[in-house]
């Protein structure tokens, strides 16, 4: 069997599933660290999914996080004054995004680019600060509290048994839910993407009036896209906030928005997976950037840097960046964006899994000169024999 | 195909305004069968309005189009595409950042949204190796030079295997080499019994390949007829060398 | 029919084997080439799309071409960034009205004197030497362009080009969508340039018979590819054979 | 008072309406006294707004760091204002000016250029998400280097003792008639007409200005005359930075400093541009005051007290995203 | 299909290593399970390495049992001195807002005054003379989910006995549910949620006022003035939306009519908002007054605009501003027009400071670490000073690093005088595990100390330093003979 680069990919992915299950196992079932996890692959669903509309369809929307905050409300109130059950309320609040989702993909349908992203900012503001006004309504600022999930008997024997430390902490039904969405959500987009609705996404992205004349229904997709990437925005944030407890509307402001384009396109927002592996790398960065360990000696000679906003902690012997390892990350986000406009993980993905070499431009170009200097007369001669105009083909 | 195998279209005093402009001044014609039917006309005479607005994606400010005993003009283009008329564009208009295979399954999708990927595949690599094009399948869109993406549009079009075929300057920048497999590609669909409206500023393969001409100018039909016969008509020439009594000008 | 141009008299203008595209690979002129004499129109005919346009575009610069030479005055000017190709002498029309739709009359031809704006005496006479050409423009300095109409507007367009006394202007269909009797004079016009001021004119056109009857030497392109070119009275001899097929 | 139809009246809670009518009386001072404080502050948000605009005219992109900018411009006041004590404040204003105009300018040329120069792909995404990273890039450096601690520059000026009658001033308010009205603002808003009126000169009787138009109205004509349209970008871009910096160097006296001050400040430039129409000058003035009015009496006028001015940038933001989806032209606009 | 099936090979496999990967390393479950404890005990030192493999099964279903009757267990603080480790550093956590949207004022002002506390207890050698204390700060960014987070960091990461600090409520609501959980004790000390010691858990004291206090207090001060009408201004958060209603209902109880404007903060322009009260306000009879509930920086900026917009203090207008208004050279610097202006703070005044040498010290330790010699700490600084003492404190009382002794310890102080001597006044906790709440009073009063000082100031002069200006209320600490300062005039006394 002839090896082929695609085999590095599937054993890379095998390996990033076992990587997933045994997470909580790796960092000593640590509460903290297992939190991180969860919350890492919270953005890793909603990058991807993210990307899903702007990578794939090419929607640049700045709703997603708006979407995920209306998921949440729907189900939180849906709990409180309707009196669902907390997985009732899920399906109901996904639901609720997802026709949301439509009016606003319907909305969106004749803006362009930057149109489509200035609406959907408004959108999002609008949302966010109704929500923070409406104090009786959604709690205001003060956030709406939902209920934990509690799994039937059997389903918790059944996990306890497969996972032994199960109850070692609060975190790891959180995680092992959250692993199980991700895996999930990523699967379903994945399976998405593949399927003719995938082909029909990239071709209206590419060009939506040539994908028309090809019969591809361009509306139906546009919202398709829309509506599948906001219920999956929506699930992710119904579910990760019944674990964590509360939602409060700051968690919808465009700085998080921001957070999330960030994540997708240093990963690749062409790739679902790229966007996905792109948020668990910054988040787990972030998270370990705000305090780097660094020896004594080195951090006496760091003390300046108190004056720049970092701080240096002798004692913990750890500098902490603060607000310097966002500007790190502004600062990658640009250099992506201007020299691999593709991200840093997808082209690694993509060369993984490409099948066949590419032929230069430049290389072609030769060939196609070499081709003219050699049959021009050729070509002449016969285009001359095919346009006897007496002979009108048939 | 319709069902009872003819192809008609008909276009009825189409008229398109834009603002104070006048494109199209009612024009009126009719292809039926299988027919090979050349669109020319000097610039701006029209021709990629009425384009436009047979496949939908300009609606006329008077006038109907009717296909296959069917008013057209209010559909939207996909569904007109999948009524059976296919079109090119003059800019070639690939999917850049697909691989060739891709834009060979998207209208193979549309058409047969159930068909196994596998068989679509093999249909979608036949027409690819008559386009010559098959050794690219994997290739991005973007990487295939000016003359293979115009190969690529003309085999895309075939795997939504529609009735009528309108090709915009299939020619326009195009190697002759690759000239003469769209020669071939013409000739191929021509045989399998579908119309054909070719729009081509190449008086040669026009008058070659046609059976039938329609000259547009200034938004009017000027000549409608055989090539032999249009080729000799003096309102033809007349919009495109200009009038000899117009000698007085200078 | 096929002459090695370089033999022939005094070119102020060469283009040679030029490969240009508006995609990265797509190239609309394929190997064209072109020359054209001091003091002469040259004139560039061919069916719609073929290139010439593009050939003009590229001469100016807007288009990069991928393969080919462009020399001026026998130097290369490849490497001229288009906003100073105006400098070495060539000034160029294009077909579609380019015009500065909301800004006055006086200023879109004040702006054609942009390389010499800080000269206020030259600029004052050009001024004043364009609206004795045209003194329509001179009743209607204040207006935006964009309520003239649209042979006041190519009007506007040739004053502003001729502001700064180009050696080779390059015309791009001039007479597109003007009345007849504007037509002759635009016409007339560019045969008084070279007439009276000795002025190298390229002019790309769709009028053939007019074109014709002012052309000093007639290049023909086909899709991309020099067809036929020769002085216009060989042309003219068998105009059909030229363009008929 | 209110002629609205009556299935319109019960659509918007009428008796709340008539609970506000109860609570307090709406009085003809109150409502001009709405519309002056708009109309001040509508003057400075129109001084953002145009630097958008001319940005938007000249390169086609919406710079989603335009707040970013403002915030900056503002810093650079207090800055120079709490380091040097007694340094002219017009000054540390023309400073701030500057500063800003140099790193919109610089940004330009290292990642704007090369999409106007055609080396980037897919420009239009990349434009929004480029700007939209050095947004979020400039917030942090300022947090960084500031703080998160909200800075406020001292005012440098204080009116001077006047009574007319009619218009008399305190050190801090000018009173017409009944009606206050901030100084800090007067002041602001009248520098930002200073500001905007040499903008206007600048754009209508200058070579420059010509240049910088007729790029925005053709660009391949403007090369045809010899214009260089990539320095035309780099100053287009500099001076729509300028602008916004200039915005909040003048605002910095009135409102406290944040890093994050420019965010509500863009969202605001965006509404007021898409209003006036995108790229057009006469647009962003008009827009600026129709914003400003409007947050205004949105706020003074609805009928819940507590939620009212919560509700401020709804106001706003509603009218936008109905104009962006009924109208994308906007009022004044001139092209898509 | 064949990647199909091996992918979920694959995944079948992994979860069958999961079913069977060995339980959590003996050293965790020893640190981590009660039932270890005794087991320990019985396993010599030499031979301890041996026997753990042999201990571990059982200790295994042990845990599976101890799981599910209590289900968190991850707290690694060591339970008694021997297990401090060579150096002997007792780690205390303090959640901090250090980055926006928390307040980073509070925040840092409290780190400030946490590394004084530190080098107070440190410098007799640390706790019981030989255990110096080590805090761990944690950015907690006043989110609800950081402060989780955080907690949990402190707690299961860096190991802490206890966590004292907070200045956000909406995380130390949060941090108060895994300090519960986890079983460790938690001194909260600028959080005035009421919930936060109505959940009455076992290890959650406050010092800091419950905002039912504040309001409280808020609503006799203007009932004593005579108002008739107050506008409450109050910030569009997790803060003000309670604390305005709560105001808006005490007020109420006390027969005075109030409306609440809420002001979204993002927004900064306040003008239309004043307009809105002047027009209300001019349509009221009798006194009337403005109290503004809004935080931080924003407050200076609202009181600005309002004076500026014609809402200034006058003779029936009482404008109390927010209590940062405190620090006057922020405060000077960003309302110069800010005369007559009064305010509620929550903590002592320089005034009640004199006499306690405690006190003394720490704000002159405070104003060398600020290098800001005007700076008279801000209440949440006290309170994150005396937290920290307090909680030192305990565990000196306790001579022990349990949580159920430390509680016991803080308990132990029940009564005014018999309580501990802090910086801002004698801690005492009336109710707690061996004293509940009783029905007739509210939940809150739960580990709450009761009487923090809430008094209202005024300043009247231009530029004034907070520490002479006058506290007009409440009667018994006033210090200018006056209840109100009318605009314009001075007072009769002058400290």
């Amino acid at each position: 069997m002839k090896f082929r680069r695609i085999y590095i990919l599937w054993a890379l992915t095998a390996l990033f599933l076992v990587g997933l299950i045994f997470y909580p196992r790796l960092v000593n079932l640590q509460p903290y660290w297992v939190l991180v996890g969860m919350t890492a692959l919270f953005y890793a669903i909603l990058a991807s999914s993210w990307s899903l509309l702007a990578g794939y369809t090419g929607q640049f929307s700045f709703a997603h996080m708006a979407f995920m905050g209306l998921g949440t409300y729907a189900a939180g109130i849906l709990i409180r004054d309707m009196g669902f059950a907390p997985w009732q309320a899920t399906i109901g609040g996904v639901l609720i995004t997802g026709v949301v989702g439509l009016i606003i993909g319907y909305l969106c349908l004749r803006l362009r680019a930057v149109y489509l992203a200035l609406f959907t900012i408004a959108f999002a503001e609008i949302f966010r600060l109704v929500v923070k006004a409406e104090v009786k309504f959604t709690g205001g600022p003060n956030g709406l509290e939902l209920p934990t999930y509690t799994f039937p008997g059997w389903l918790q024997n059944l996990l306890r048994t497969i996972v032994p430390f199960w109850d070692a902490n609060v975190y790891i039904p959180a995680y092992y839910t959250m692993a199980f969405l991700f895996v999930a959500a990523l699967l379903f987009m994945f399976l998405l993407v593949r399927s003719r609705f995938g082909i029909f996404f990239r071709a209206v992205r590419e060009d939506e009036e040539a994908a028309a004349a090809l019969g591809v229904h361009v509306v139906n997709t546009r919202v398709l896209a829309f509506v599948v990437s906001s219920m999956i925005a929506g699930f992710a944030g119904i579910v990760f906030h019944h674990f964590i407890g509360l939602i409060v509307p700051d968690q919808m402001q465009i700085g998080r928005m921001s957070l999330i384009i960030a994540m997708a396109v240093i990963g690749g927002s062409q790739n679902l997976i790229g966007a996905a592996l792109g948020a668990i790398f910054i988040h787990f960065s972030l998270e370990w950037l705000q305090q780097i360990p660094l020896p004594t000696a080195v951090l006496q000679h760091l003390l300046f840097l108190n004056d720049w906003g970092f701080s240096v902690d002798l004692h913990a012997g750890v500098l902490r960046t603060n607000a310097w390892r966002m500007v790190g990350f502004g600062l990658l986000l640009m250099l992506t964006l201007r020299f691999w406009q593709n991200g840093l993980i997808s082209p690694i993905i993509d060369w993984l899994a490409r099948r066949e070499a590419v032929e230069s431009v430049a290389q072609r170009f030769q060939a196609e000169r070499d081709m003219d200097a050699v049959d021009d007369v050729q070509a002449i001669g016969s285009q001359a024999e095919a346009g006897n105009p007496q002979e009108p083909t048939s | 195909m319709s069902q009872n195998g003819t192809i008609r279209l008909e276009v009825r005093n189409v008229v398109k305004n834009f603002g104070g402009l006048q494109a199209l001044a009612g024009v009126s014609f009719t292809i039926e069968g299988p027919q090979l039917v050349g669109l020319i006309g000097p610039n701006g005479a029209g021709k990629t309005t009425l384009t436009n607005i047979i496949t939908g994606l300009l609606k006329p400010t008077k006038g109907e189009v009717w296909f296959n005993g069917r008013r057209i003009d209010p559909l939207r283009p996909y569904h007109i595409a999948r009524l059976g008329i296919g079109r090119t564009f003059q800019v070639t208009r690939a999917f850049r950042r697909m691989t060739v295979l891709e834009n060979m399954l998207a209208p193979g999708l549309v058409k047969h949204p159930y068909m196994s990927r596998k068989e679509l595949e093999k249909k979608a690599l036949e027409i690819m190796k008559f386009l010559t094009i098959d050794h690219l399948r994997y290739e991005m869109g973007s990487n295939l030079s000016g003359g293979q993406q115009k190969l690529l549009e003309l085999a895309r079009l075939l795997m939504l295997e529609p009735d009528l075929i309108i090709l915009d300057e299939p020619f326009a920048g195009v190697h002759p080499k690759l000239q003469r497999t769209i020669y071939g590609y013409i000739q191929r669909v021509r045989g399998e019994g579908k119309a054909i409206i070719l729009i081509s500023h190449d008086m040669e393969s026009i008058f070659t390949l046609s059976e039938r001409l329609i000259v547009l100018n200034f938004g009017e039909v000027i000549a409608d007829g055989p090539p032999e016969v249009v080729k000799e008509d003096p309102q033809v020439i007349e919009a495109y060398l200009g009038r000899d009594d117009e000698e007085d000008l200078i | 029919m096929s002459t090695n141009g370089a033999a022939r008299g005094n070119y102020i203008l060469e283009v040679e084997d030029l490969y240009v595209g508006y995609y990265r690979d797509l190239n609309i002129l394929q190997g064209v080439h072109m020359y054209a004499e001091k003091g002469k129109i040259t004139t560039i005919l061919g069916a719609n799309g073929v290139g010439k346009s593009t050939l003009l575009k590229a001469i100016f610069g807007f288009l990069r071409p991928n393969a080919g030479d462009i020399r001026l005055n026998g130097k290369s000017i490849l490497d001229t960034p288009t906003h100073k190709r105006i400098t070495l002498g060539l000034a160029y029309i294009p077909q579609h009205m380019s015009i500065f739709r909301w800004m006055s009359v006086e200023e879109n031809i004040l702006l054609g004197g942009w390389t010499f704006r800080h000269d206020k005496e030259r600029l004052r006479r050009k001024l004043e030497e364009n609206f004795e050409r045209f003194p329509i423009l001179r009743e209607k300095r204040k207006q935006p362009v964009g309520e003239l109409s649209g042979g006041q507007q190519r009007m506007v367009e040739l004053a502003r080009t001729l502001m700064t006394d180009p050696e080779v202007i390059l015309v791009d269909e001039p007479t597109a969508g003007l009345a007849k009797l504007l037509k002759r004079e635009v016409y007339q016009m560019l045969r008084d340039l070279r007439d009276n001021e000795g002025k190298t004119i390229v002019l790309v056109d769709q009028e053939i018979r007019h074109a014709l009857r002012i052309a000093d030497y007639v290049y023909i392109l086909d899709l991309g590819r020099n067809k036929t070119e020769g002085p216009v009275e060989e042309i003219v001899a068998d105009l059909k054979k030229a363009f008929w097929i | 008072m209110w002629p609205l139809p009556d299935v319109l009246l019960h659509a918007m809670h009428f008796h709340m309406w008539l609970d506000a009518l109860f609570k307090f009386q709406i009085t003809g001072t109150y409502i001009v006294r709405l519309i002056l404080e708009g109309l001040l502050i509508g003057v400075i948000y129109a001084l953002m707004a145009l630097g958008l605009t001319l940005i938007f005219s000249v390169l086609n992109i919406v710079s989603f760091a335009h707040g970013e900018f403002y915030m900056i411009g503002g810093y650079v006041v207090y800055a120079i204002l709490h380091h040097y004590k007694g340094f002219p404040g017009l000054l540390a204003i023309v400073v701030a000016a500057l500063v800003t105009f140099v790193i919109g300018a610089v940004f330009e040329r290292l990642f704007l250029q090369p999409m106007a120069k055609g080396q980037v792909e897919r420009p239009s995404e990349y434009a929004i998400l480029i700007t939209f990273g050095l947004s979020f890039f400039l917030q942090f450096v300022m947090l960084g280097i500031m703080g998160p601690f909200p800075k406020k520059a001292p005012r440098f000026w204080s009116f001077p003792k006047i009574d007319l009658g009619f218009i008399r001033t305190t050190k801090t308010t000018l009173f017409l008639g009944n009606i206050p009205l901030s100084g800090g603002r007067i002041f602001a808003a009248i520098i930002a007409l200073l500001a905007l009126a040499a903008v206007l000169w600048f754009m209508y009787r200058t070579w420059t200005g010509w240049a910088l138009q007729a790029v925005s109205q053709d660009r391949n004509a403007a090369a045809v005359v010899g214009i260089n349209p990539l320095n035309m970008n780099t100053l287009a871009f500099g001076m729509g930075a300028m602008l916004a910096g200039l915005a909040g160097a003048v605002l910095v006296t009135v409102f406290s400093w944040v890093p994050w001050v420019g965010v509500p400040a863009s969202a605001k430039s965006f509404v007021i541009i898409v209003l006036g129409g995108m790229g057009s000058i006469p647009g962003s003035l008009v827009g600026g005051l129709i914003l400003g009015v409007v947050e205004s009496l949105g706020t003074g006028l609805f009928p819940d007290p507590a939620r009212a001015q919560a509700y401020r940038d709804v106001f706003g933001l509603v009218i936008f995203a109905l104009v962006l989806w009924l109208k994308p032209t906007g009022l004044f606009g001139r092209k898509l | 299909m064949k990647r199909w099936v091996l992918l979920l090979a694959v995944l079948i496999v992994a979860s069958l290593v999961l079913a069977a990967c060995p339980q959590p390393t003996p050293e965790k479950v020893i640190e981590t399970v009660v039932v270890t404890k005794e087991v320990e005990k019985v396993v010599t030192k030499e031979v301890e390495k041996v026997v753990t493999k042999e201990i571990e099964k059982v200790i295994t279903k042990e845990v599976v049992k101890t799981v599910e009757v209590t289900p968190a267990k991850g707290k690694c603080a060591p339970e008694s001195f021997d297990q401090l480790g060579e150096k002997g550093v007792i780690k205390i956590g303090v959640p901090v807002p250090l980055s926006a949207p928390g307040s980073v004022t509070g925040g840092q002002a409290m780190q400030i005054a946490a590394n004084i506390a530190v080098n107070h207890i440190n410098e007799k050698g640390g706790i019981m003379g030989k255990y110096p204390v080590d805090v761990v700060f944690y950015d907690t960014s006043g989110l609800p989910e950081r402060g989780r987070a955080g907690a949990e960091y402190l707690i299961t990461q860096e190991c802490v006995n206890a966590i004292a600090g907070e200045y956000h409520s909406a995380a130390g609501v949060q941090e108060k549910e895994v300090a519960h959980q986890y079983g460790v004790l938690a001194v909260f000390a600028e959080t005035w949620n009421d919930k936060i010691t109505a959940a009455q858990y076992p290890e959650v004291f406050r010092i800091a006022p419950a905002s039912s206090m504040v309001a409280q207090a808020d609503a006799k001060f203007f009932s004593d003035l005579g108002v008739k009408w107050v506008a409450i201004v109050a910030e569009n958060t997790d803060y003000g939306v309670p604390a305005s209603e709560a105001t808006k209902e005490r007020l109420g109880k006390l027969g005075i009519e109030s409306e609440i404007y809420l002001a979204e903060q993002g927004t900064q322009d306040f003008s239309a908002l004043v307009s809105r009260i002047v027009q209300d306000v001019q349509q009221r009879e009798g006194k009337k007054g403005v109290l503004v509930l809004i935080t931080g920086e924003t407050s200076y900026n609202f009181e600005e605009q309002a004076v500026e917009g014609g809402l200034a203090p006058a003779e029936d207008l009482i404008f109390v501003a927010n209590q940062v208004a405190a620090n006057h050279t922020e405060f000077w610097s960003n309302v110069p027009d800010g005369n007559y202006m009064a305010f509620r703070r929550v903590g002592v005044v320089p005034a009640l400071t004199k006499d306690n040498p405690v006190a003394q010290r720490f704000i002159e330790d405070y104003k060398k670490a600020t290098k800001d010699p005007d700076r008279f700490p801000e209440s949440y600084a006290f309170e994150q000073y005396d937290a920290l003492m307090l909680v030192a404190a305990a565990i000196e009382k306790a001579q022990s690093l349990k949580t159920e002794d430390l509680i016991a310890a803080m308990e132990s102080w029940d009564s005014r005088e018999n309580g501990f001597q802090g910086a801002q006044g004698i801690y005492y906790f009336l109710y707690g595990t061996k004293k509940p709440v009783p029905k007739d009073e509210p939940a809150w009063m739960w580990h709450q100390w009761p009487d923090p000082a809430i008094l209202f100031l005024q300043y009247w002069q231009e530029g004034q330093p907070v520490d002479n200006a006058c506290v007009i209320w409440p009667e018994n600490y006033r210090t200018c003979g006056t209840d109100y300062i009318v605009p314009g005039t001075e007072p009769p006394v002058k400290p």
